[in-house]
């Protein structure tokens, strides 16, 4: 180890990366910020919630760290109203950000016309995985165009006595699933209307309904071990070749690579149905929390150059299993899913903001609870739009 | 040296007015010994002399200065818990130190007391033995031994012999006199004992239900009990008592169905009436016994029962539905008895107070 | 004029109350503050900072609206209910039995803490594994020939929480055992030689006479179970993650979402100042009826 | 010599009921109940234990109670020495000491303050201390999330955040509540003519509470450690908020460990992970025993 | 209705052995009182005899049948302890009744004896009091009625009076002796009571040390103690006690260098031998005072201490550096002292056995 030059700038860094892979993925970043005459101070916490939490009593306690991960959504809206970050203009100007971020990740970190955020990588939440071992078993071919041949497969797989859903019964994975079916059942259109405008009519819509119900209709595809489920222990299902299709973020792919299975031969992830799927944009950002001392301001705009830098982006994309922020990196390293986000990441048409980048972590939350009930209990689509609609009302100040 | 005065003292324990109204003067260095029937609150006015209790109104004056509300360490006390109330984690050296300790007397001093009060009490061998591990008079034993190696001005003994053999209790009760003597301390000492009542107070209360009813040297109140209570209450057995009247027709004759007795000579307080209807009291050592009733001033009347209790001897009669015990030195079987004149107490009937 | 106190006033010295010194910057430093910091936040729009405005009683109208939290209220009571009296009962046999000189007490005793020891966490995953009927005990059962066993109610809404209760009983029933313990050790020996004298069989000498005079201890365990139930967070998480649906969702839960998740504290102070008087509610009769028993027992 | 006739006669038959049998039917079903009890007490540990010697591939079958095909302690020497928690690699090693140096000031003072605040609540009892107590108890009922920001406020305010004392500080503040009450009640139980005695002697609030009360409460100081000792070496939210980032605990480390949200979960080395962290306070269950002293106050008053 | 019989009994606790190697027959229904110093091991060998503690060797039967290793609640036994070890969360009546609410006794009949106990040990307006909220005195009695609510074949009472007032005794003394009577049980009863030992007990058994010393009636005990122990330990004051030899020179005299007295008489066990050491005792009660030593066989001494003890007083002689006590009925002033010949007890000065 070489030690460092003189006054290397100190980056405590804050984030929830502590998996293997994730560790991998961020080294990259570290490694890259060092090389570059940084030195990178780790603050693991894992559970984004706790992270957050720590980052956010950091902040209030005076000892903010230098650079804290967000998702890419309205989660620190609230930090950046209240003037308690940096923003990272000088290097979004450097880097011409405005021309190689997709506009739907502008939209989030761009506030009032400044760059609160560094944006480092695109996560699609509702990429399909299936087992290719138990699509053989139950006779299918290929992977379906609508909703309907979809709907025809999982009753495939349920004949050749396997789970065709493989899914954990936790709220957010409710809502993963229902976001998916959504975009691709409602539409972008309605997606937007309803997420985005909050359009109360659209809620209250027969497309809405139609978009309930069929959510709703993959609860009989579903194991009765669901409920309370992790997210990867669906995955090993799937993995183990028990179960058929998951629905899921890109970051399940580690589980089929740990497990020594390669896309394309064991699995395959399509990111949807129909002619042209919407592929949902989520990610993660750092923030730099308000501070005066030149040095660390200048290792903030060195962690945010760096981070969003073709380079380590490269590496890091390859490791974290998402895909880059922009588009001008080297793709050899990505995995066959992955290459095909970035290939349609190139549509603009088809970037569909995630849920949390649109709404409020609270109405959010609160549409969760609405969806929860719905999937769990004996309800029907009418009250649930009538819940949906309410909890709009409620959490919009 | 310090005189202990309570004044009105008032006590509350939960729902009970244990002590209601209570004056009490102890001179300094005076050994004051209070007897009482089980439950009078005897336990109870020695705990609020020490401040374990809270007054609920009164005053106690210890040394002339006002104590009431006084913290127990600031009165110059020692207590001898009937409970004994041992420290159980400490041995019984620590147990009788403690106090010493606390206090900084010098390491020798400490040693040098409790050694004093460990062959007094006769627990040398004992001193690293816990409570738990001695005998309900050992332990007895060491709760004495905590309070007599402290220097306090008053002490406060609860029942201290209570659960100790006659031979070491005669002993321990000389010990306890000497101490008195040296220390000059004001002892304030609950018995039920009579003997050690006897030979150690200098004057001696008798409380019942919260009230003292007499306070006078032991000999005065053996002798000329204030009430009835008192009368039956000391000596063992008590009082022999006799219902009648007073009859001042030709001289002055306490007389009842069976019984008539001149009490010319008796010292009254004030001049009783013709009929007064009176209680007569007579010791059992003061009633004299023969073997039958033909000497003069003698009752016949059967033996009930004959009480050996090695010294001397108690014989019951069957007068008329009344028990009279007489104690007899030798060994005259009874069948009749007479009343020693000179030593007889008279009380009002229905007052219940001596005459 | 020397020493004299009032009537009435107590015993303490002013070294008892210098003691005290931080038990009250404790208490008013850290729980008064922050119960009237809470309730100043509960009636301003926070989200995630404290804001300095205010909304009346808007946080606490949705609270009342959000009929998760209304569940999550029932939900408490039904499970505290059960897992107290569950733990007391356990730690309670647990402590008896213990306590019998057996061989291998240590080991014993460390086999029924240990569960206090382990972060629900992993332990949490385990129990739901062991109670998923895909995985666990079902699975085990009907391998073993019995095709129709069911045990399944970790997946069902309305007996999910008896699972929260099984799991978290068997975490906390070790400490009520080391407390009801440290209690039963503490009991005059003579006392168990009276009971024997008077023939009284060993069960009933715990019924009638241990049972009472661990009073203080089992309130000092009831106290502690109370609170872990108003506290219960991690089992749930764990475990269900509130679900199936919300069926298992309890306010502790509620509050942390919505201080972290949902970053809007306005409505977690509020939910937070509604399950303190709650609390209050139900303890302050019984701190009352108490201190009522024991000034007549004492003094 | 009739003693002698008399043990002739006794039929030699009679046998002598034998010395306090082991093996009562009453000591049967103690033992029956214990060891019941116990194996339902270890179903999670087994479970805990075969899943930590698994590779993942086994564990991905799901048979969770099958043993091990394969054992590997692998999982464990990760878990110690190696598994990734975010950039750093080392395990859950790398918190030990400052665990340590958490946990033992903060289990002392939080004890020590716990019993002399029982203690006087419980023979002192000074004015408004018993409505101190109440907001206590009722303070501990206040979700500790919520008392984060208020707290980390305060101690920013007096330059204690992300302290070792402040981190000291936090525990004891959340740990008040149930010590006092602990000592409380358990001074309750005590005599008072005890404490009344050292009084008489001229026992000090200290004196008393160092000579006399101390060495009573063993069994009750025991259920503290316990309580504290595992609450504190377990705790990581506080940690992780309080302590600073060169005091975290070990358990940031393992919750980094076992509570990652998106990335993969390898729960052979969660379950090792978990285990390895509770071995102090398990070590401390163990070896408590001969604190739980028999009949502390034998022999101390009679009544 | 059940005999107690102890055989080489053998007690160990902690690292005392406290009792050894001690045999006692207890006829059925006999009333058995011990006497004992303090530690003796009393308390402990009715623990033992109530199974309370572990036999390290030895044998006890009851009622004919081997129970060194029984059950207590299978021994038939009921036992007072010195401690009372009340259960303090019952109120008195439930403290009397659990035992029989226990063993199924019907509910009448446990109310009928709770209320006669309670009548009889006069806790009438106490029984729905916890034991913390009782005088010293109050427990005890609690303690006693728990005991005799029972119908047990054995009674065990460990100092069941000691807290109580002299009055209070006097009246459970007589009413435990009517009990005894009316159930016929057998009773062991420890006091350090001497009146009470003497009146209550058939049989009384001296301990010392672990050993007994002497198992007779009271009588004999008193009146030819078997050892010097014996001898010293009973009576208030004990025997006085005059070392010296025998002189059988001119018919059989017991000498000092100041005294001389006759002893042809005395029912030597085994023919004493010329100049043999010995130690002569007399009862105080057996001293003749006189104001002055003219009379015949009277030793002129000084006048040491008077104790006044209500019914008698006890004149302390000195004696040539001995102190001889003598209980002096009326008020002789002392001065002189003969000792009555027919009242002695000879011991053997090495082996201290009576001769
Ligand atoms: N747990 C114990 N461990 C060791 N020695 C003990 C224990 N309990 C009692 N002893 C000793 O055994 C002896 C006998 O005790 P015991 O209680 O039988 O005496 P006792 O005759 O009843 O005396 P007392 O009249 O004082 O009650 C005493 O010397 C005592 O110190
Ligand atoms: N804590 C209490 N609450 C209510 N009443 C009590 C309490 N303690 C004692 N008493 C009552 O107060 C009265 C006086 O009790 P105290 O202990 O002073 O009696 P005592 O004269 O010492 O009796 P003894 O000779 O039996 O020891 C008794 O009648 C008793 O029942
Ligand atoms: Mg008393
Ligand atoms: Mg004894």
């Amino acid at each position: 180890v070489q030690p460092p030059p003189a006054a290397p700038l100190r980056a405590t860094v804050s984030h929830w990366w502590t998996s293997g892979g994730e560790s991998a993925a961020i080294r990259q970043f570290a490694d890259a910020f060092t090389r570059a005459g940084g030195q990178w101070i780790d603050q693991a916490v894992a559970g984004a919630d706790q992270s957050r939490a720590s980052t956010i009593n950091r902040i209030v306690g005076g000892n903010a760290p230098v650079a804290a991960q967000f998702n890419t959504s309205k989660q620190f809206r609230d930090i950046v109203d209240q003037g308690l970050l940096n923003n990272v203009d000088d290097v979004a100007a450097q880097g011409s950000w405005d021309k190689v971020l997709p506009q739907t990740i502008i939209d989030v970190i761009k506030i009032n016309g400044h760059y609160y955020a560094a944006p480092v990588d695109i996560h699609m939440p509702a990429w399909f995985f299936y087992s290719k071992a138990a699509y053989a078993k139950a006779g299918i071919k290929a992977e379906p165009k609508s909703w309907d041949e979809f709907v025809a497969q999982l009753d495939k797989l349920k004949k050749a006595g396997l789970i065709p859903l493989a899914f954990g019964g936790q709220v957010w994975q409710e809502k993963i699933l229902f976001d998916a079916i959504f975009a691709l059942v409602g539409g972008s259109e309605l997606y937007l209307k309803i997420y985005r405008d909050r359009d109360i009519k659209a809620v209250h819509s027969p497309a809405f309904r139609d978009v309930l119900v069929k959510f709703k209709a993959l609860r009989g595809y579903t194991d009765p071990g669901s409920p309370g489920r992790n997210w990867n222990d669906a995955t090993a299902l799937v993995v183990s070749g028990r179960a058929g299709v998951q629905i899921m973020g890109d970051w399940a792919k580690g589980e089929f690579t740990s497990a020594g299975q390669v896309a394309g031969k064991d699995f395959g992830c399509f990111p949807g149905f129909g002619a042209k799927p919407p592929y949902m944009v989520a990610g993660d950002a750092f923030v730099f929390p308000k501070t005066a001392k030149p040095q660390i301001v200048k290792a903030q705009k060195l962690l945010a150059a760096v981070m969003t830098a073709p380079g380590p982006q490269a590496e890091f994309s390859a490791r974290k299993g998402s895909i880059p922020i922009r588009p001008d990196v080297d793709m050899t390293k990505l995995d066959l899913c992955a290459r095909m986000g970035i290939e349609i990441m190139q549509d603009k048409s088809r970037q569909l903001p995630n849920a949390e980048m649109l709404l409020d972590p609270d109405l959010n939350g609160a549409l969760q609870d609405v969806l929860t009930n719905y999937w769990n209990r004996n309800e029907t689509p009418e009250r649930a739009q009538q819940a949906f609609a309410q909890a709009i009302k409620d959490n919009t100040w | 040296m310090a005189n202990v005065s309570i004044r009105n003292l008032q006590i509350q324990l939960g729902a009970n007015k244990v002590i209601d109204a209570l004056d009490l003067e102890v001179d300094a260095g005076e050994f004051i010994v209070l007897l009482g029937p089980s439950g009078c609150g005897k336990s109870t006015l020695l705990h609020s002399i020490a401040g374990l209790n809270d007054a609920a109104g009164g005053q106690i004056r210890i040394g002339g200065r006002d104590m009431t509300y006084a913290d127990p360490k600031d009165r110059g006390i020692a207590l001898v818990f009937q409970s004994y109330a041992l420290y159980p984690t400490m041995n019984v050296e620590r147990n009788m130190s403690f106090g010493l300790r606390i206090n900084g007397t010098p390491k020798a001093e400490i040693e040098r007391r409790v050694a004093r009060a460990a062959e007094m009490l006769q627990l040398g061998p004992l001193l690293k033995r816990k409570p738990a591990e001695l005998s309900g008079g050992q332990r007895q034993r060491v709760a004495i031994g905590r309070a007599i190696v402290r220097q306090a001005d008053v002490f406060l003994f609860d029942e201290p012999l209570s659960n100790l053999d006659a031979k070491l209790r005669t002993e321990l009760r000389r010990e306890l006199k000497t101490l008195h003597r040296q220390l000059g301390a004001t002892m304030i000492y609950v018995t039920h004992d009579q003997v050690e009542a006897m030979t150690l107070a200098d004057r001696m209360a008798v409380m019942k239900g919260g009230v003292i009813q007499q306070f006078d040297t032991p000999d005065a109140i053996y002798r000329a009990p204030e009430n009835l209570f008192v009368a039956t209450f000391l000596g063992s057995p008590g009082m022999n008592l006799f219902e009648g009247r007073i009859d001042t027709r030709g001289g002055l004759r306490f007389v009842t169905e069976h019984m008539a007795l001149d009490v010319a000579h008796y010292p009254f307080r004030q001049p009783p009436t013709d009929g007064q209807r009176v209680v007569l009291g007579v010791r059992p050592e003061d009633v004299d016994v023969a073997a039958d009733g033909h000497a003069d001033g003698f009752y016949r009347a059967p033996v009930a029962l004959v009480e050996a209790m090695g010294a001397h001897r108690v014989v019951w009669h069957s007068f008329h539905g009344t028990q009279v015990a007489a104690i007899v030195q030798d060994d005259r079987p009874g069948g009749a008895f007479a009343l020693r004149g000179g030593q007889i107490s008279l009380f009002d009937a229905t007052t219940t107070q001596r005459l | 004029m020397v020493a004299v106190r009032r009537p009435g006033s107590s015993l303490a010295c002013f070294s008892a109350y210098l003691a005290l010194v931080p038990m009250a910057a404790v208490a008013l430093g850290a729980y008064v503050l922050t119960i009237l910091w809470t309730a100043r936040v509960s009636v301003s729009s926070s989200r995630i900072f404290p804001a300095g405005d205010f909304v009346g009683l808007g946080q606490y109208e949705r609270l009342f609206r959000n009929a998760r939290w209304l569940l999550s209220l029932e939900n408490l009571a039904v499970y505290g209910l059960l897992f107290i009296a569950a733990c007391l009962v356990l730690g309670f046999l647990l402590a008896v039995f213990i306590d019998q000189k057996v061989a291998g007490e240590g080991m014993l005793r460390t086999v029924f803490l240990y569960p206090y020891a382990m972060s629900f966490v992993a332990t949490g995953l385990v129990w739901q594994w062991i109670l998923n009927p895909e995985l666990g005990v079902q699975q085990v059962v009907r391998h073993l020939g019995f095709d129709t066993f069911a045990f399944d109610w970790i997946v069902q809404q309305d007996k999910v929480l008896y699972t929260i209760v099984i799991a978290t009983v068997w975490q906390a029933s070790g400490l009520v055992m080391a407390l009801l313990l440290s209690g039963l050790r503490g009991i005059d020996e003579e006392l168990w030689k009276a009971a024997r004298i008077d023939g009284i069989p060993k069960w009933r000498v715990y019924v009638s006479i241990v049972l009472p005079m661990l009073w203080p201890s089992l309130s000092t365990a009831f106290m502690l179970l109370f609170v872990m139930v108003v506290k219960l967070f991690d089992a749930v998480v764990a475990m269900t993650q509130g679900g199936p649906g919300t069926a298992s969702e309890v306010p502790a839960k509620f509050i942390m979402d919505y201080l972290f998740g949902r970053a809007n504290i306005g409505l977690a102070s509020a939910a937070s100042i509604v399950l303190l008087l709650t609390v209050l509610a139900i303890v302050a009769p019984l701190y009352y009826a108490r201190g009522k028993a024991a000034q007549r027992g004492r003094s | 010599m009739k003693r002698d006739i008399e043990l002739a006669v006794q039929p030699p038959a009679v046998a002598r009921p034998p010395r306090r049998s082991h093996f009562t039917p009453a000591r049967i079903g103690i033992y029956l109940f214990l060891i019941s009890a116990a194996l339902f007490f270890l179903v999670p540990l087994y479970v805990m234990l075969v899943t930590s010697v698994k590779p993942m591939a086994e564990i991905r079958l799901g048979n969770i109670f099958a043993l091990p095909l394969a054992p590997t302690v692998e999982p464990w020497r990760n878990a110690w020495q190696a598994a990734c928690t975010g950039l750093e690699c080392e395990g859950i090693r790398g918190g030990f000491w400052n665990s340590v140096k958490i946990t033992v000031p903060s289990v002392v003072l939080s004890i020590a303050l716990g019993a002399v605040n029982g203690y006087a609540l419980s023979f002192w009892r000074p004015r408004g201390a018993n409505l101190l107590f109440a907001v206590l108890m009722i303070g501990a009922f206040i979700p500790g999330q919520v008392m984060l920001y208020p707290l980390v406020r305060a101690l920013a305010a007096v330059e204690l955040y992300s302290s070792l004392p402040g981190i000291v500080i936090v525990h004891i503040v959340f740990g008040m509540p149930m010590m006092t009450l602990l000592f409380r009640n358990y001074y309750a139980a005590l005599p008072q003519e005890l404490f009344k005695a050292a009084r008489i002697d001229g026992g000090g609030f200290w004196r008393i509470f160092f000579a006399l009360m101390l060495p009573m409460s063993t069994p009750v100081i025991v259920v503290a450690l316990i309580m504290q000792v595992t609450n504190i070496w377990n705790d990581f939210l506080l940690g992780l908020v309080f302590a600073g980032s060169d005091n975290l605990p070990m358990t940031v480390q393992l919750n980094n460990i076992i509570n990652t949200t998106t990335g993969e979960r390898l729960y052979n080395v969660n379950m090792a992970a978990t285990i390895l962290t509770s071995l102090v306070p398990l070590a401390l269950y163990f070896f408590s025993g001969r604190w739980f002293v028999r009949g502390i106050a034998n022999g101390a008053v009679k009544g």
